[in-house]
């Protein structure tokens, strides 16, 4: 990770633009391509002011057409491009699932590396912003599950940037998710020019040493209220940000059960097939000895993420996310 | 290929009948019932617009400008026919005789409100574009195998055509001559993006030779031409001679939706150019006065009388009983599963817990 | 479960003819659509017949176009018919994913019940049958993480007529898995009529008190073959076959994992996002004092189902499930 | 619409050329090209059936039948451009210069049967229907924003046109006029399902109008139609005047692949009356006799330099190393992750201990 010297403060999604800028000036192949990315500059004005930058040969305003143009982008991206293509919300990709599923994840190995898809995908994923049906799922699961595709999901501005520009520079296909809940919900101090997060590492919010709570995304601000609120009654957490959910870090992950024993798990999607089985999993390969309790999820439910005037009761919240806390250290 | 999809109008922007064929059908009455829907659902769209400004319903997404092609298509309709709505369309909804109340409660993120009137087939509004275009192809097929004459209209827009789903709705139905129109209202703008750069074609209306089925392009700001084009595709359907593809050209004034600031991507001059010119309402106001029979007070007791519906049906709204969490769990499957169970009752605890 | 008289000795595939049968027998609203179901009777036969018996109006040759026969399945079904829809292999699922994900399975919650969505998806899947790319794939686990649908899997002739009677009668969607490597690699005697197998429901294969073995599907016969040579270096397996993968028949899994304290899970879907984790997760939110050793998977890999060439490398063999269990036991 | 899209030719079924246009253009040497270049497919084709009919390899889609369409529009192509093949194109693509070896490779189930020689831009063949007219419409693009006067191909059959990635790929080509062609073989069938009851229009042609391309209808078992049919809308793709859809009538013989039993859906009795009249190969040997230059030594020795060509790729096929295993661990990412690396050093190590 190397840093650059001078530093803004910005949101999360500004963090994004910031990326793309930098690395839009870095790489001509870089190109941006999604619904409403140019003159109105992403439904969340996350490329604002790139087209007028770049030019509309860089920053391109597709018809309205998951699967035409993330199969164009495995064109573009196996024929010298790195397209960054932008998915309205993660709701809407469905469509182009086909294309990642059978292509963008296969191609290199369908073909031995002879060709290969260096494409990101952006989605703002997520609930609890007030928007309506279908724009707040959390499916990451549905790309975990596809070998051959990285999945990140940062939860602060920093890491926004630099995972961003590690995704773009990464030889294969990352989906990249976007919190929706946290764009603006804070700021934070970012390096300007180029720097990169390792796709694949987790980072410690919080030091403890009885409970593990893990957790990525717009799961994470709940969580530090939780484990702070658990800090007061004395209770200390190990916090992780996940930050990449394909492939996790199986290590970060390991060492911190083995020295708590308890773990919490929380995340924004459904219980049943979530990501957090897949955490549940390396812990049971890593770490079945030293666990003094089994370990609790706190996720949303295992029904359809509802309509916004319920997400509240859906969404797993720092009173959920304690009393779990609870049970693990009571266990 | 434009050319030979000529935007088809019966009256023209200052309300003047020009083809006559329609002459004798277009009767005082018809204007009127028109003139009182149109009105009626533009209240509505402005009244939504600023209870979303006042926070009292989430992001809304207005339709004032497509009045005439909401209106016209779907009094066209009959009562056993099937809808097929976006979220833009709840004009037409409500022309067709979907609940106010049960309107505003969608746009405020109750699931009640992708509840329809007891025996009206009107499908929840599809958030994902054009997935509702091959369920329209079906439910119509429906229909046909069982032998009525009931046929279903599925709304869609311009972006809309560019996806997937819209090509393959279409085909399926052109395919076994299911009993649908296929509505489009080409606002030319699908959120920014202008449908010079959605498509190569200057029309929609061409994109049914692809499968060999009826295309029309119409002015979609002339109800009448809306109304009797949609009747005409309606018959068709029900003689069992399968799908139209029907293009109406329109305009929307405002922004994509409440969340949506137009002025990034376009000069909302136009927006006010057409406002003067090309206005559905004002179309009819003007028939009335050609021919001698606006009537002020008349216009004000159907102005009053549908903002004191609407706002009976927000007061319905608003005292609407507070969600019960419990509902985001009980209709998953009509038996919840062990995880639903268990789930429902975990958070009643905690919920009763106090949180 | 009622059981007719009169039984035949069938294979899986015939058993599911059968049922088709029946059921198109039974109720006028019972439709079949799928590609070359009609006169072709279905690539693998499965409709053999069936259009020459019930008419074109009855058994739909539909248009290649899984999105639009879906979605029109999905507007059949809410008009008041039963559609059993064929996917001609699982891999060719994905363009029709918006559908069901956005749908089929939500339309119940969405409209509170007024709008439901009785239809039944039929999809052949796994490796082993030496098929092209992609035809192999068992992707199971994008769907049992999709409230509102369920998905089953029967492993032999008896239980694959039983489910999709049940599936065809059950009030909201099922994903119908059919194993094809079990299409006609055993036969069985299955009664003639009308019966059905309760959705959600496993069925202990075999009894044995040190380890309980889970799977389903195709892996069911490898599996089998394992506990069997176990059994003979007298180790002795519960052997669960879930043929439900959701909702997964959590009271079975409990009492088995309560009994022998040492699990395994075999399946060909990649570990990671695997059904398995479900399993896991059961196991760790029922019966995490019972176990004497970490749950061991075995499973197909992380890496796209291979080409043919290779795919024997990728599934799970009765060596390996004989490993797996050995390690449990070593533990 | 038919009759707006006939079917185009420029020889008969009786080698007699029928549009003067080309009579010069037609020469003895090119005749003989594409006669050998057909020979050589579809002697490679039934080779391929009987490999598989002895278990040395996997099921195999044949094209015989549709060499005029494969060879045609492949020896149309540039060194420089791409192509976007099915699993039933691998005629074009070896016309194009792809390894025999490596095409039953691929049939063989091995992954270096995607591979194509070094320099030959030839996608793996599309196994999921329509998928791969999204890339060449995204390859193209690129192509024209490189600036290069480079071109793509890319082939599919009559049933794919009913995919929603068929109706996005054209839409994607024709918005941003990507140099692609879009070649459609028509025979009629997808696998069991008739073109009648795929689509409810005549011509696939026509559906290039929903997107204002140019949609041409030709005879696809005449190779020279299709030659300079292909040739004309690669000029067209080079200049910058965007993407065309062709659509090369034409009809497999035998079966969808060898895992298909015709004869349950059709009756094979058609394909033997084609075979009489209707043969591509057939007609070039008309030609050549009516000029009076047919040769049959020359026929003789093409036969046996492809018989020996593809038996030298068989032999390389079959002393093909075995596969390793670890090739399925070691091309997922291009630096593998924990969980592949682990589950490969796993594996190799239960293999090491005897299976
Ligand atoms: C599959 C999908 N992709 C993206 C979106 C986000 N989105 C919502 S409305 C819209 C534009 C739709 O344009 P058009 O079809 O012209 O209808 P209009 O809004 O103009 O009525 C977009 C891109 C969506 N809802 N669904
Ligand atoms: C998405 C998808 N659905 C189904 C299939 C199964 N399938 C393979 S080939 C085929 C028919 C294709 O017909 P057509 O496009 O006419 O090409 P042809 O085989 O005649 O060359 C089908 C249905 C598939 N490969 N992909
Ligand atoms: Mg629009
Ligand atoms: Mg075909």
């Amino acid at each position: 990770m190397k840093t650059a010297v001078e530093a803004k403060t910005m949101t999360l999604v500004q963090a994004i633009t910031d990326a793309l800028d930098t690395m839009l000036n870095e790489k001509e192949e870089v190109l941006l391509l999604g619904e409403d990315i140019g003159k109105n500059g992403g439904v969340f004005r996350a490329t604002d002011g790139l087209q007028a930058k770049y030019g509309e040969g860089r920053v391109i305003d597709t018809p309205l057409s998951e699967a035409g143009f993330v199969g164009a982008g495995i064109g573009l991206a196996v024929n010298g491009f790195l397209p960054v293509i932008e998915i309205q919300f993660l709701g809407f990709i469905y469509p182009a699932y086909e294309q990642i599923m059978t292509h963008a994840s296969r191609i290199r190995m369908r073909t031995m590396g002879h060709f290969t898809v260096p494409m990101v995908i952006r989605a703002p994923y997520g609930a609890g912003v007030r928007a309506p049906e279908i724009h707040c799922d959390s499916t990451e699961a549905i790309f975990t599950h596809m070998p051959g595709i990285k999945v990140v999901c940062p939860s602060s501005p920093y890491d926004a940037k630099g995972l961003l520009i590690a995704a773009i520079e990464d030889p294969d296909p990352v989906l990249y998710l976007e919190p929706m809940r946290c764009y603006r919900s804070a700021k934070e101090e970012v390096p300007e020019g180029k720097y990169s997060i390792e796709i694949g590492k987790g980072n410690k919010l919080m030091e403890g040493d009885d409970v593990t709570v893990i957790t990525w995304g717009a799961m994470v601000p709940e969580t530090i209220k939780a484990a702070k609120l658990m800090k007061e009654k004395n209770t200390h957490c190990d916090v992780i940000d996940l930050r990449t959910l394909f492939p996790l870090d199986k290590d970060m992950i390991a060492e911190s059960v083995q020295k708590t024993g308890r773990t919490v798990i929380v995340h924004e999607a459904h219980a049943t097939g979530g990501v957090g089985n897949d955490v549940l999993a390396i812990i049971n390969d890593t770490s079945f000895l030293y666990q003094k309790a089994p370990v609790e999820r706190v996720t949303g439910f295992d029904a359809p993420v509802p309509y916004f005037g319920f997400e509240d009761h859906y969404l797993p919240t720092p009173a959920r996310i304690q009393q779990a806390i609870e049970k693990v250290m009571k266990f | 290929m434009e050319n030979h999809f000529p935007i088809r109008r019966i009256m023209d922007e200052n309300g003047h009948i020009i083809n006559s064929d329609y002459e004798e059908k277009i009767t005082e009455k018809l204007v009127k019932e028109f003139y009182r829907h149109m009105v009626r659902i533009r209240i509505f769209d402005r009244k939504a617009i600023s209870l979303q400004r006042q926070g009292r319903i989430g992001t809304y997404a207005p339709y004032e400008g497509q009045e005439a092609s909401q209106v016209g298509s779907a009094a066209a309709l009959r009562e056993n026919d099937w809808m097929f709505p976006t979220y833009r369309d709840h004009g037409a909804a409500m022309t067709f005789g979907h609940s106010l109340r049960n309107i505003l409660l969608f746009w405020n993120g109750r699931n009640e409100g992708c509840v329809p009137p007891e025996g009206k087939k009107i499908f929840p509004p599809a958030i994902p574009i054009a997935t509702q275009i091959p369920h329209a192809a079906g439910a119509a097929f429906a229909e046909r195998k069982k032998g009525t004459v009931n046929a279903a209209i599925a709304y869609f827009g311009d972006g809309a055509t560019s996806e997937g789903d819209f090509h393959e709705g279409l085909n399926f139905a052109s395919v076994f001559k299911a009993p649908v129109v296929f509505f489009n209202q080409n606002n030319q703008y699908a959120i920014s993006v202008p449908f010079n750069k959605q498509m190569n074609t200057k029309t929609i209306a061409q994109k049914a030779l692809a499968y060999d089925m009826p295309g029309v392009r119409i002015d979609g700001n002339d109800v009448f031409m809306v109304y009797f084009e949609t009747l005409h595709a309606l018959e068709r359907a029900r003689k069992g001679e399968g799908p139209t593809l029907i293009e109406a050209v329109t305009w929307r004034y405002g922004a994509h939706t409440t969340a949506d600031d137009p002025s990034k991507y376009r000069n909302q001059s136009e927006s006010s150019n057409r406002r003067q010119e090309a206005d559905p309402i004002l179309r009819l106001e003007r028939w009335l006065k050609n021919m001698g029979r606006f009537d002020e007070k008349w216009v004000q007791t159907i102005e009053e009388k549908a903002a004191a519906e609407i706002d009976q049906a927000i007061a319905e709204m608003e005292d609407f009983p507070p969600a019960d969490p419990a509902v985001i769990f009980d209709h998953v499957f009509a038996e919840p599963t062990w995880q639903i169970r268990q789930q429902k009752e975990e958070y009643l605890k905690q919920m009763g817990g106090g949180r």
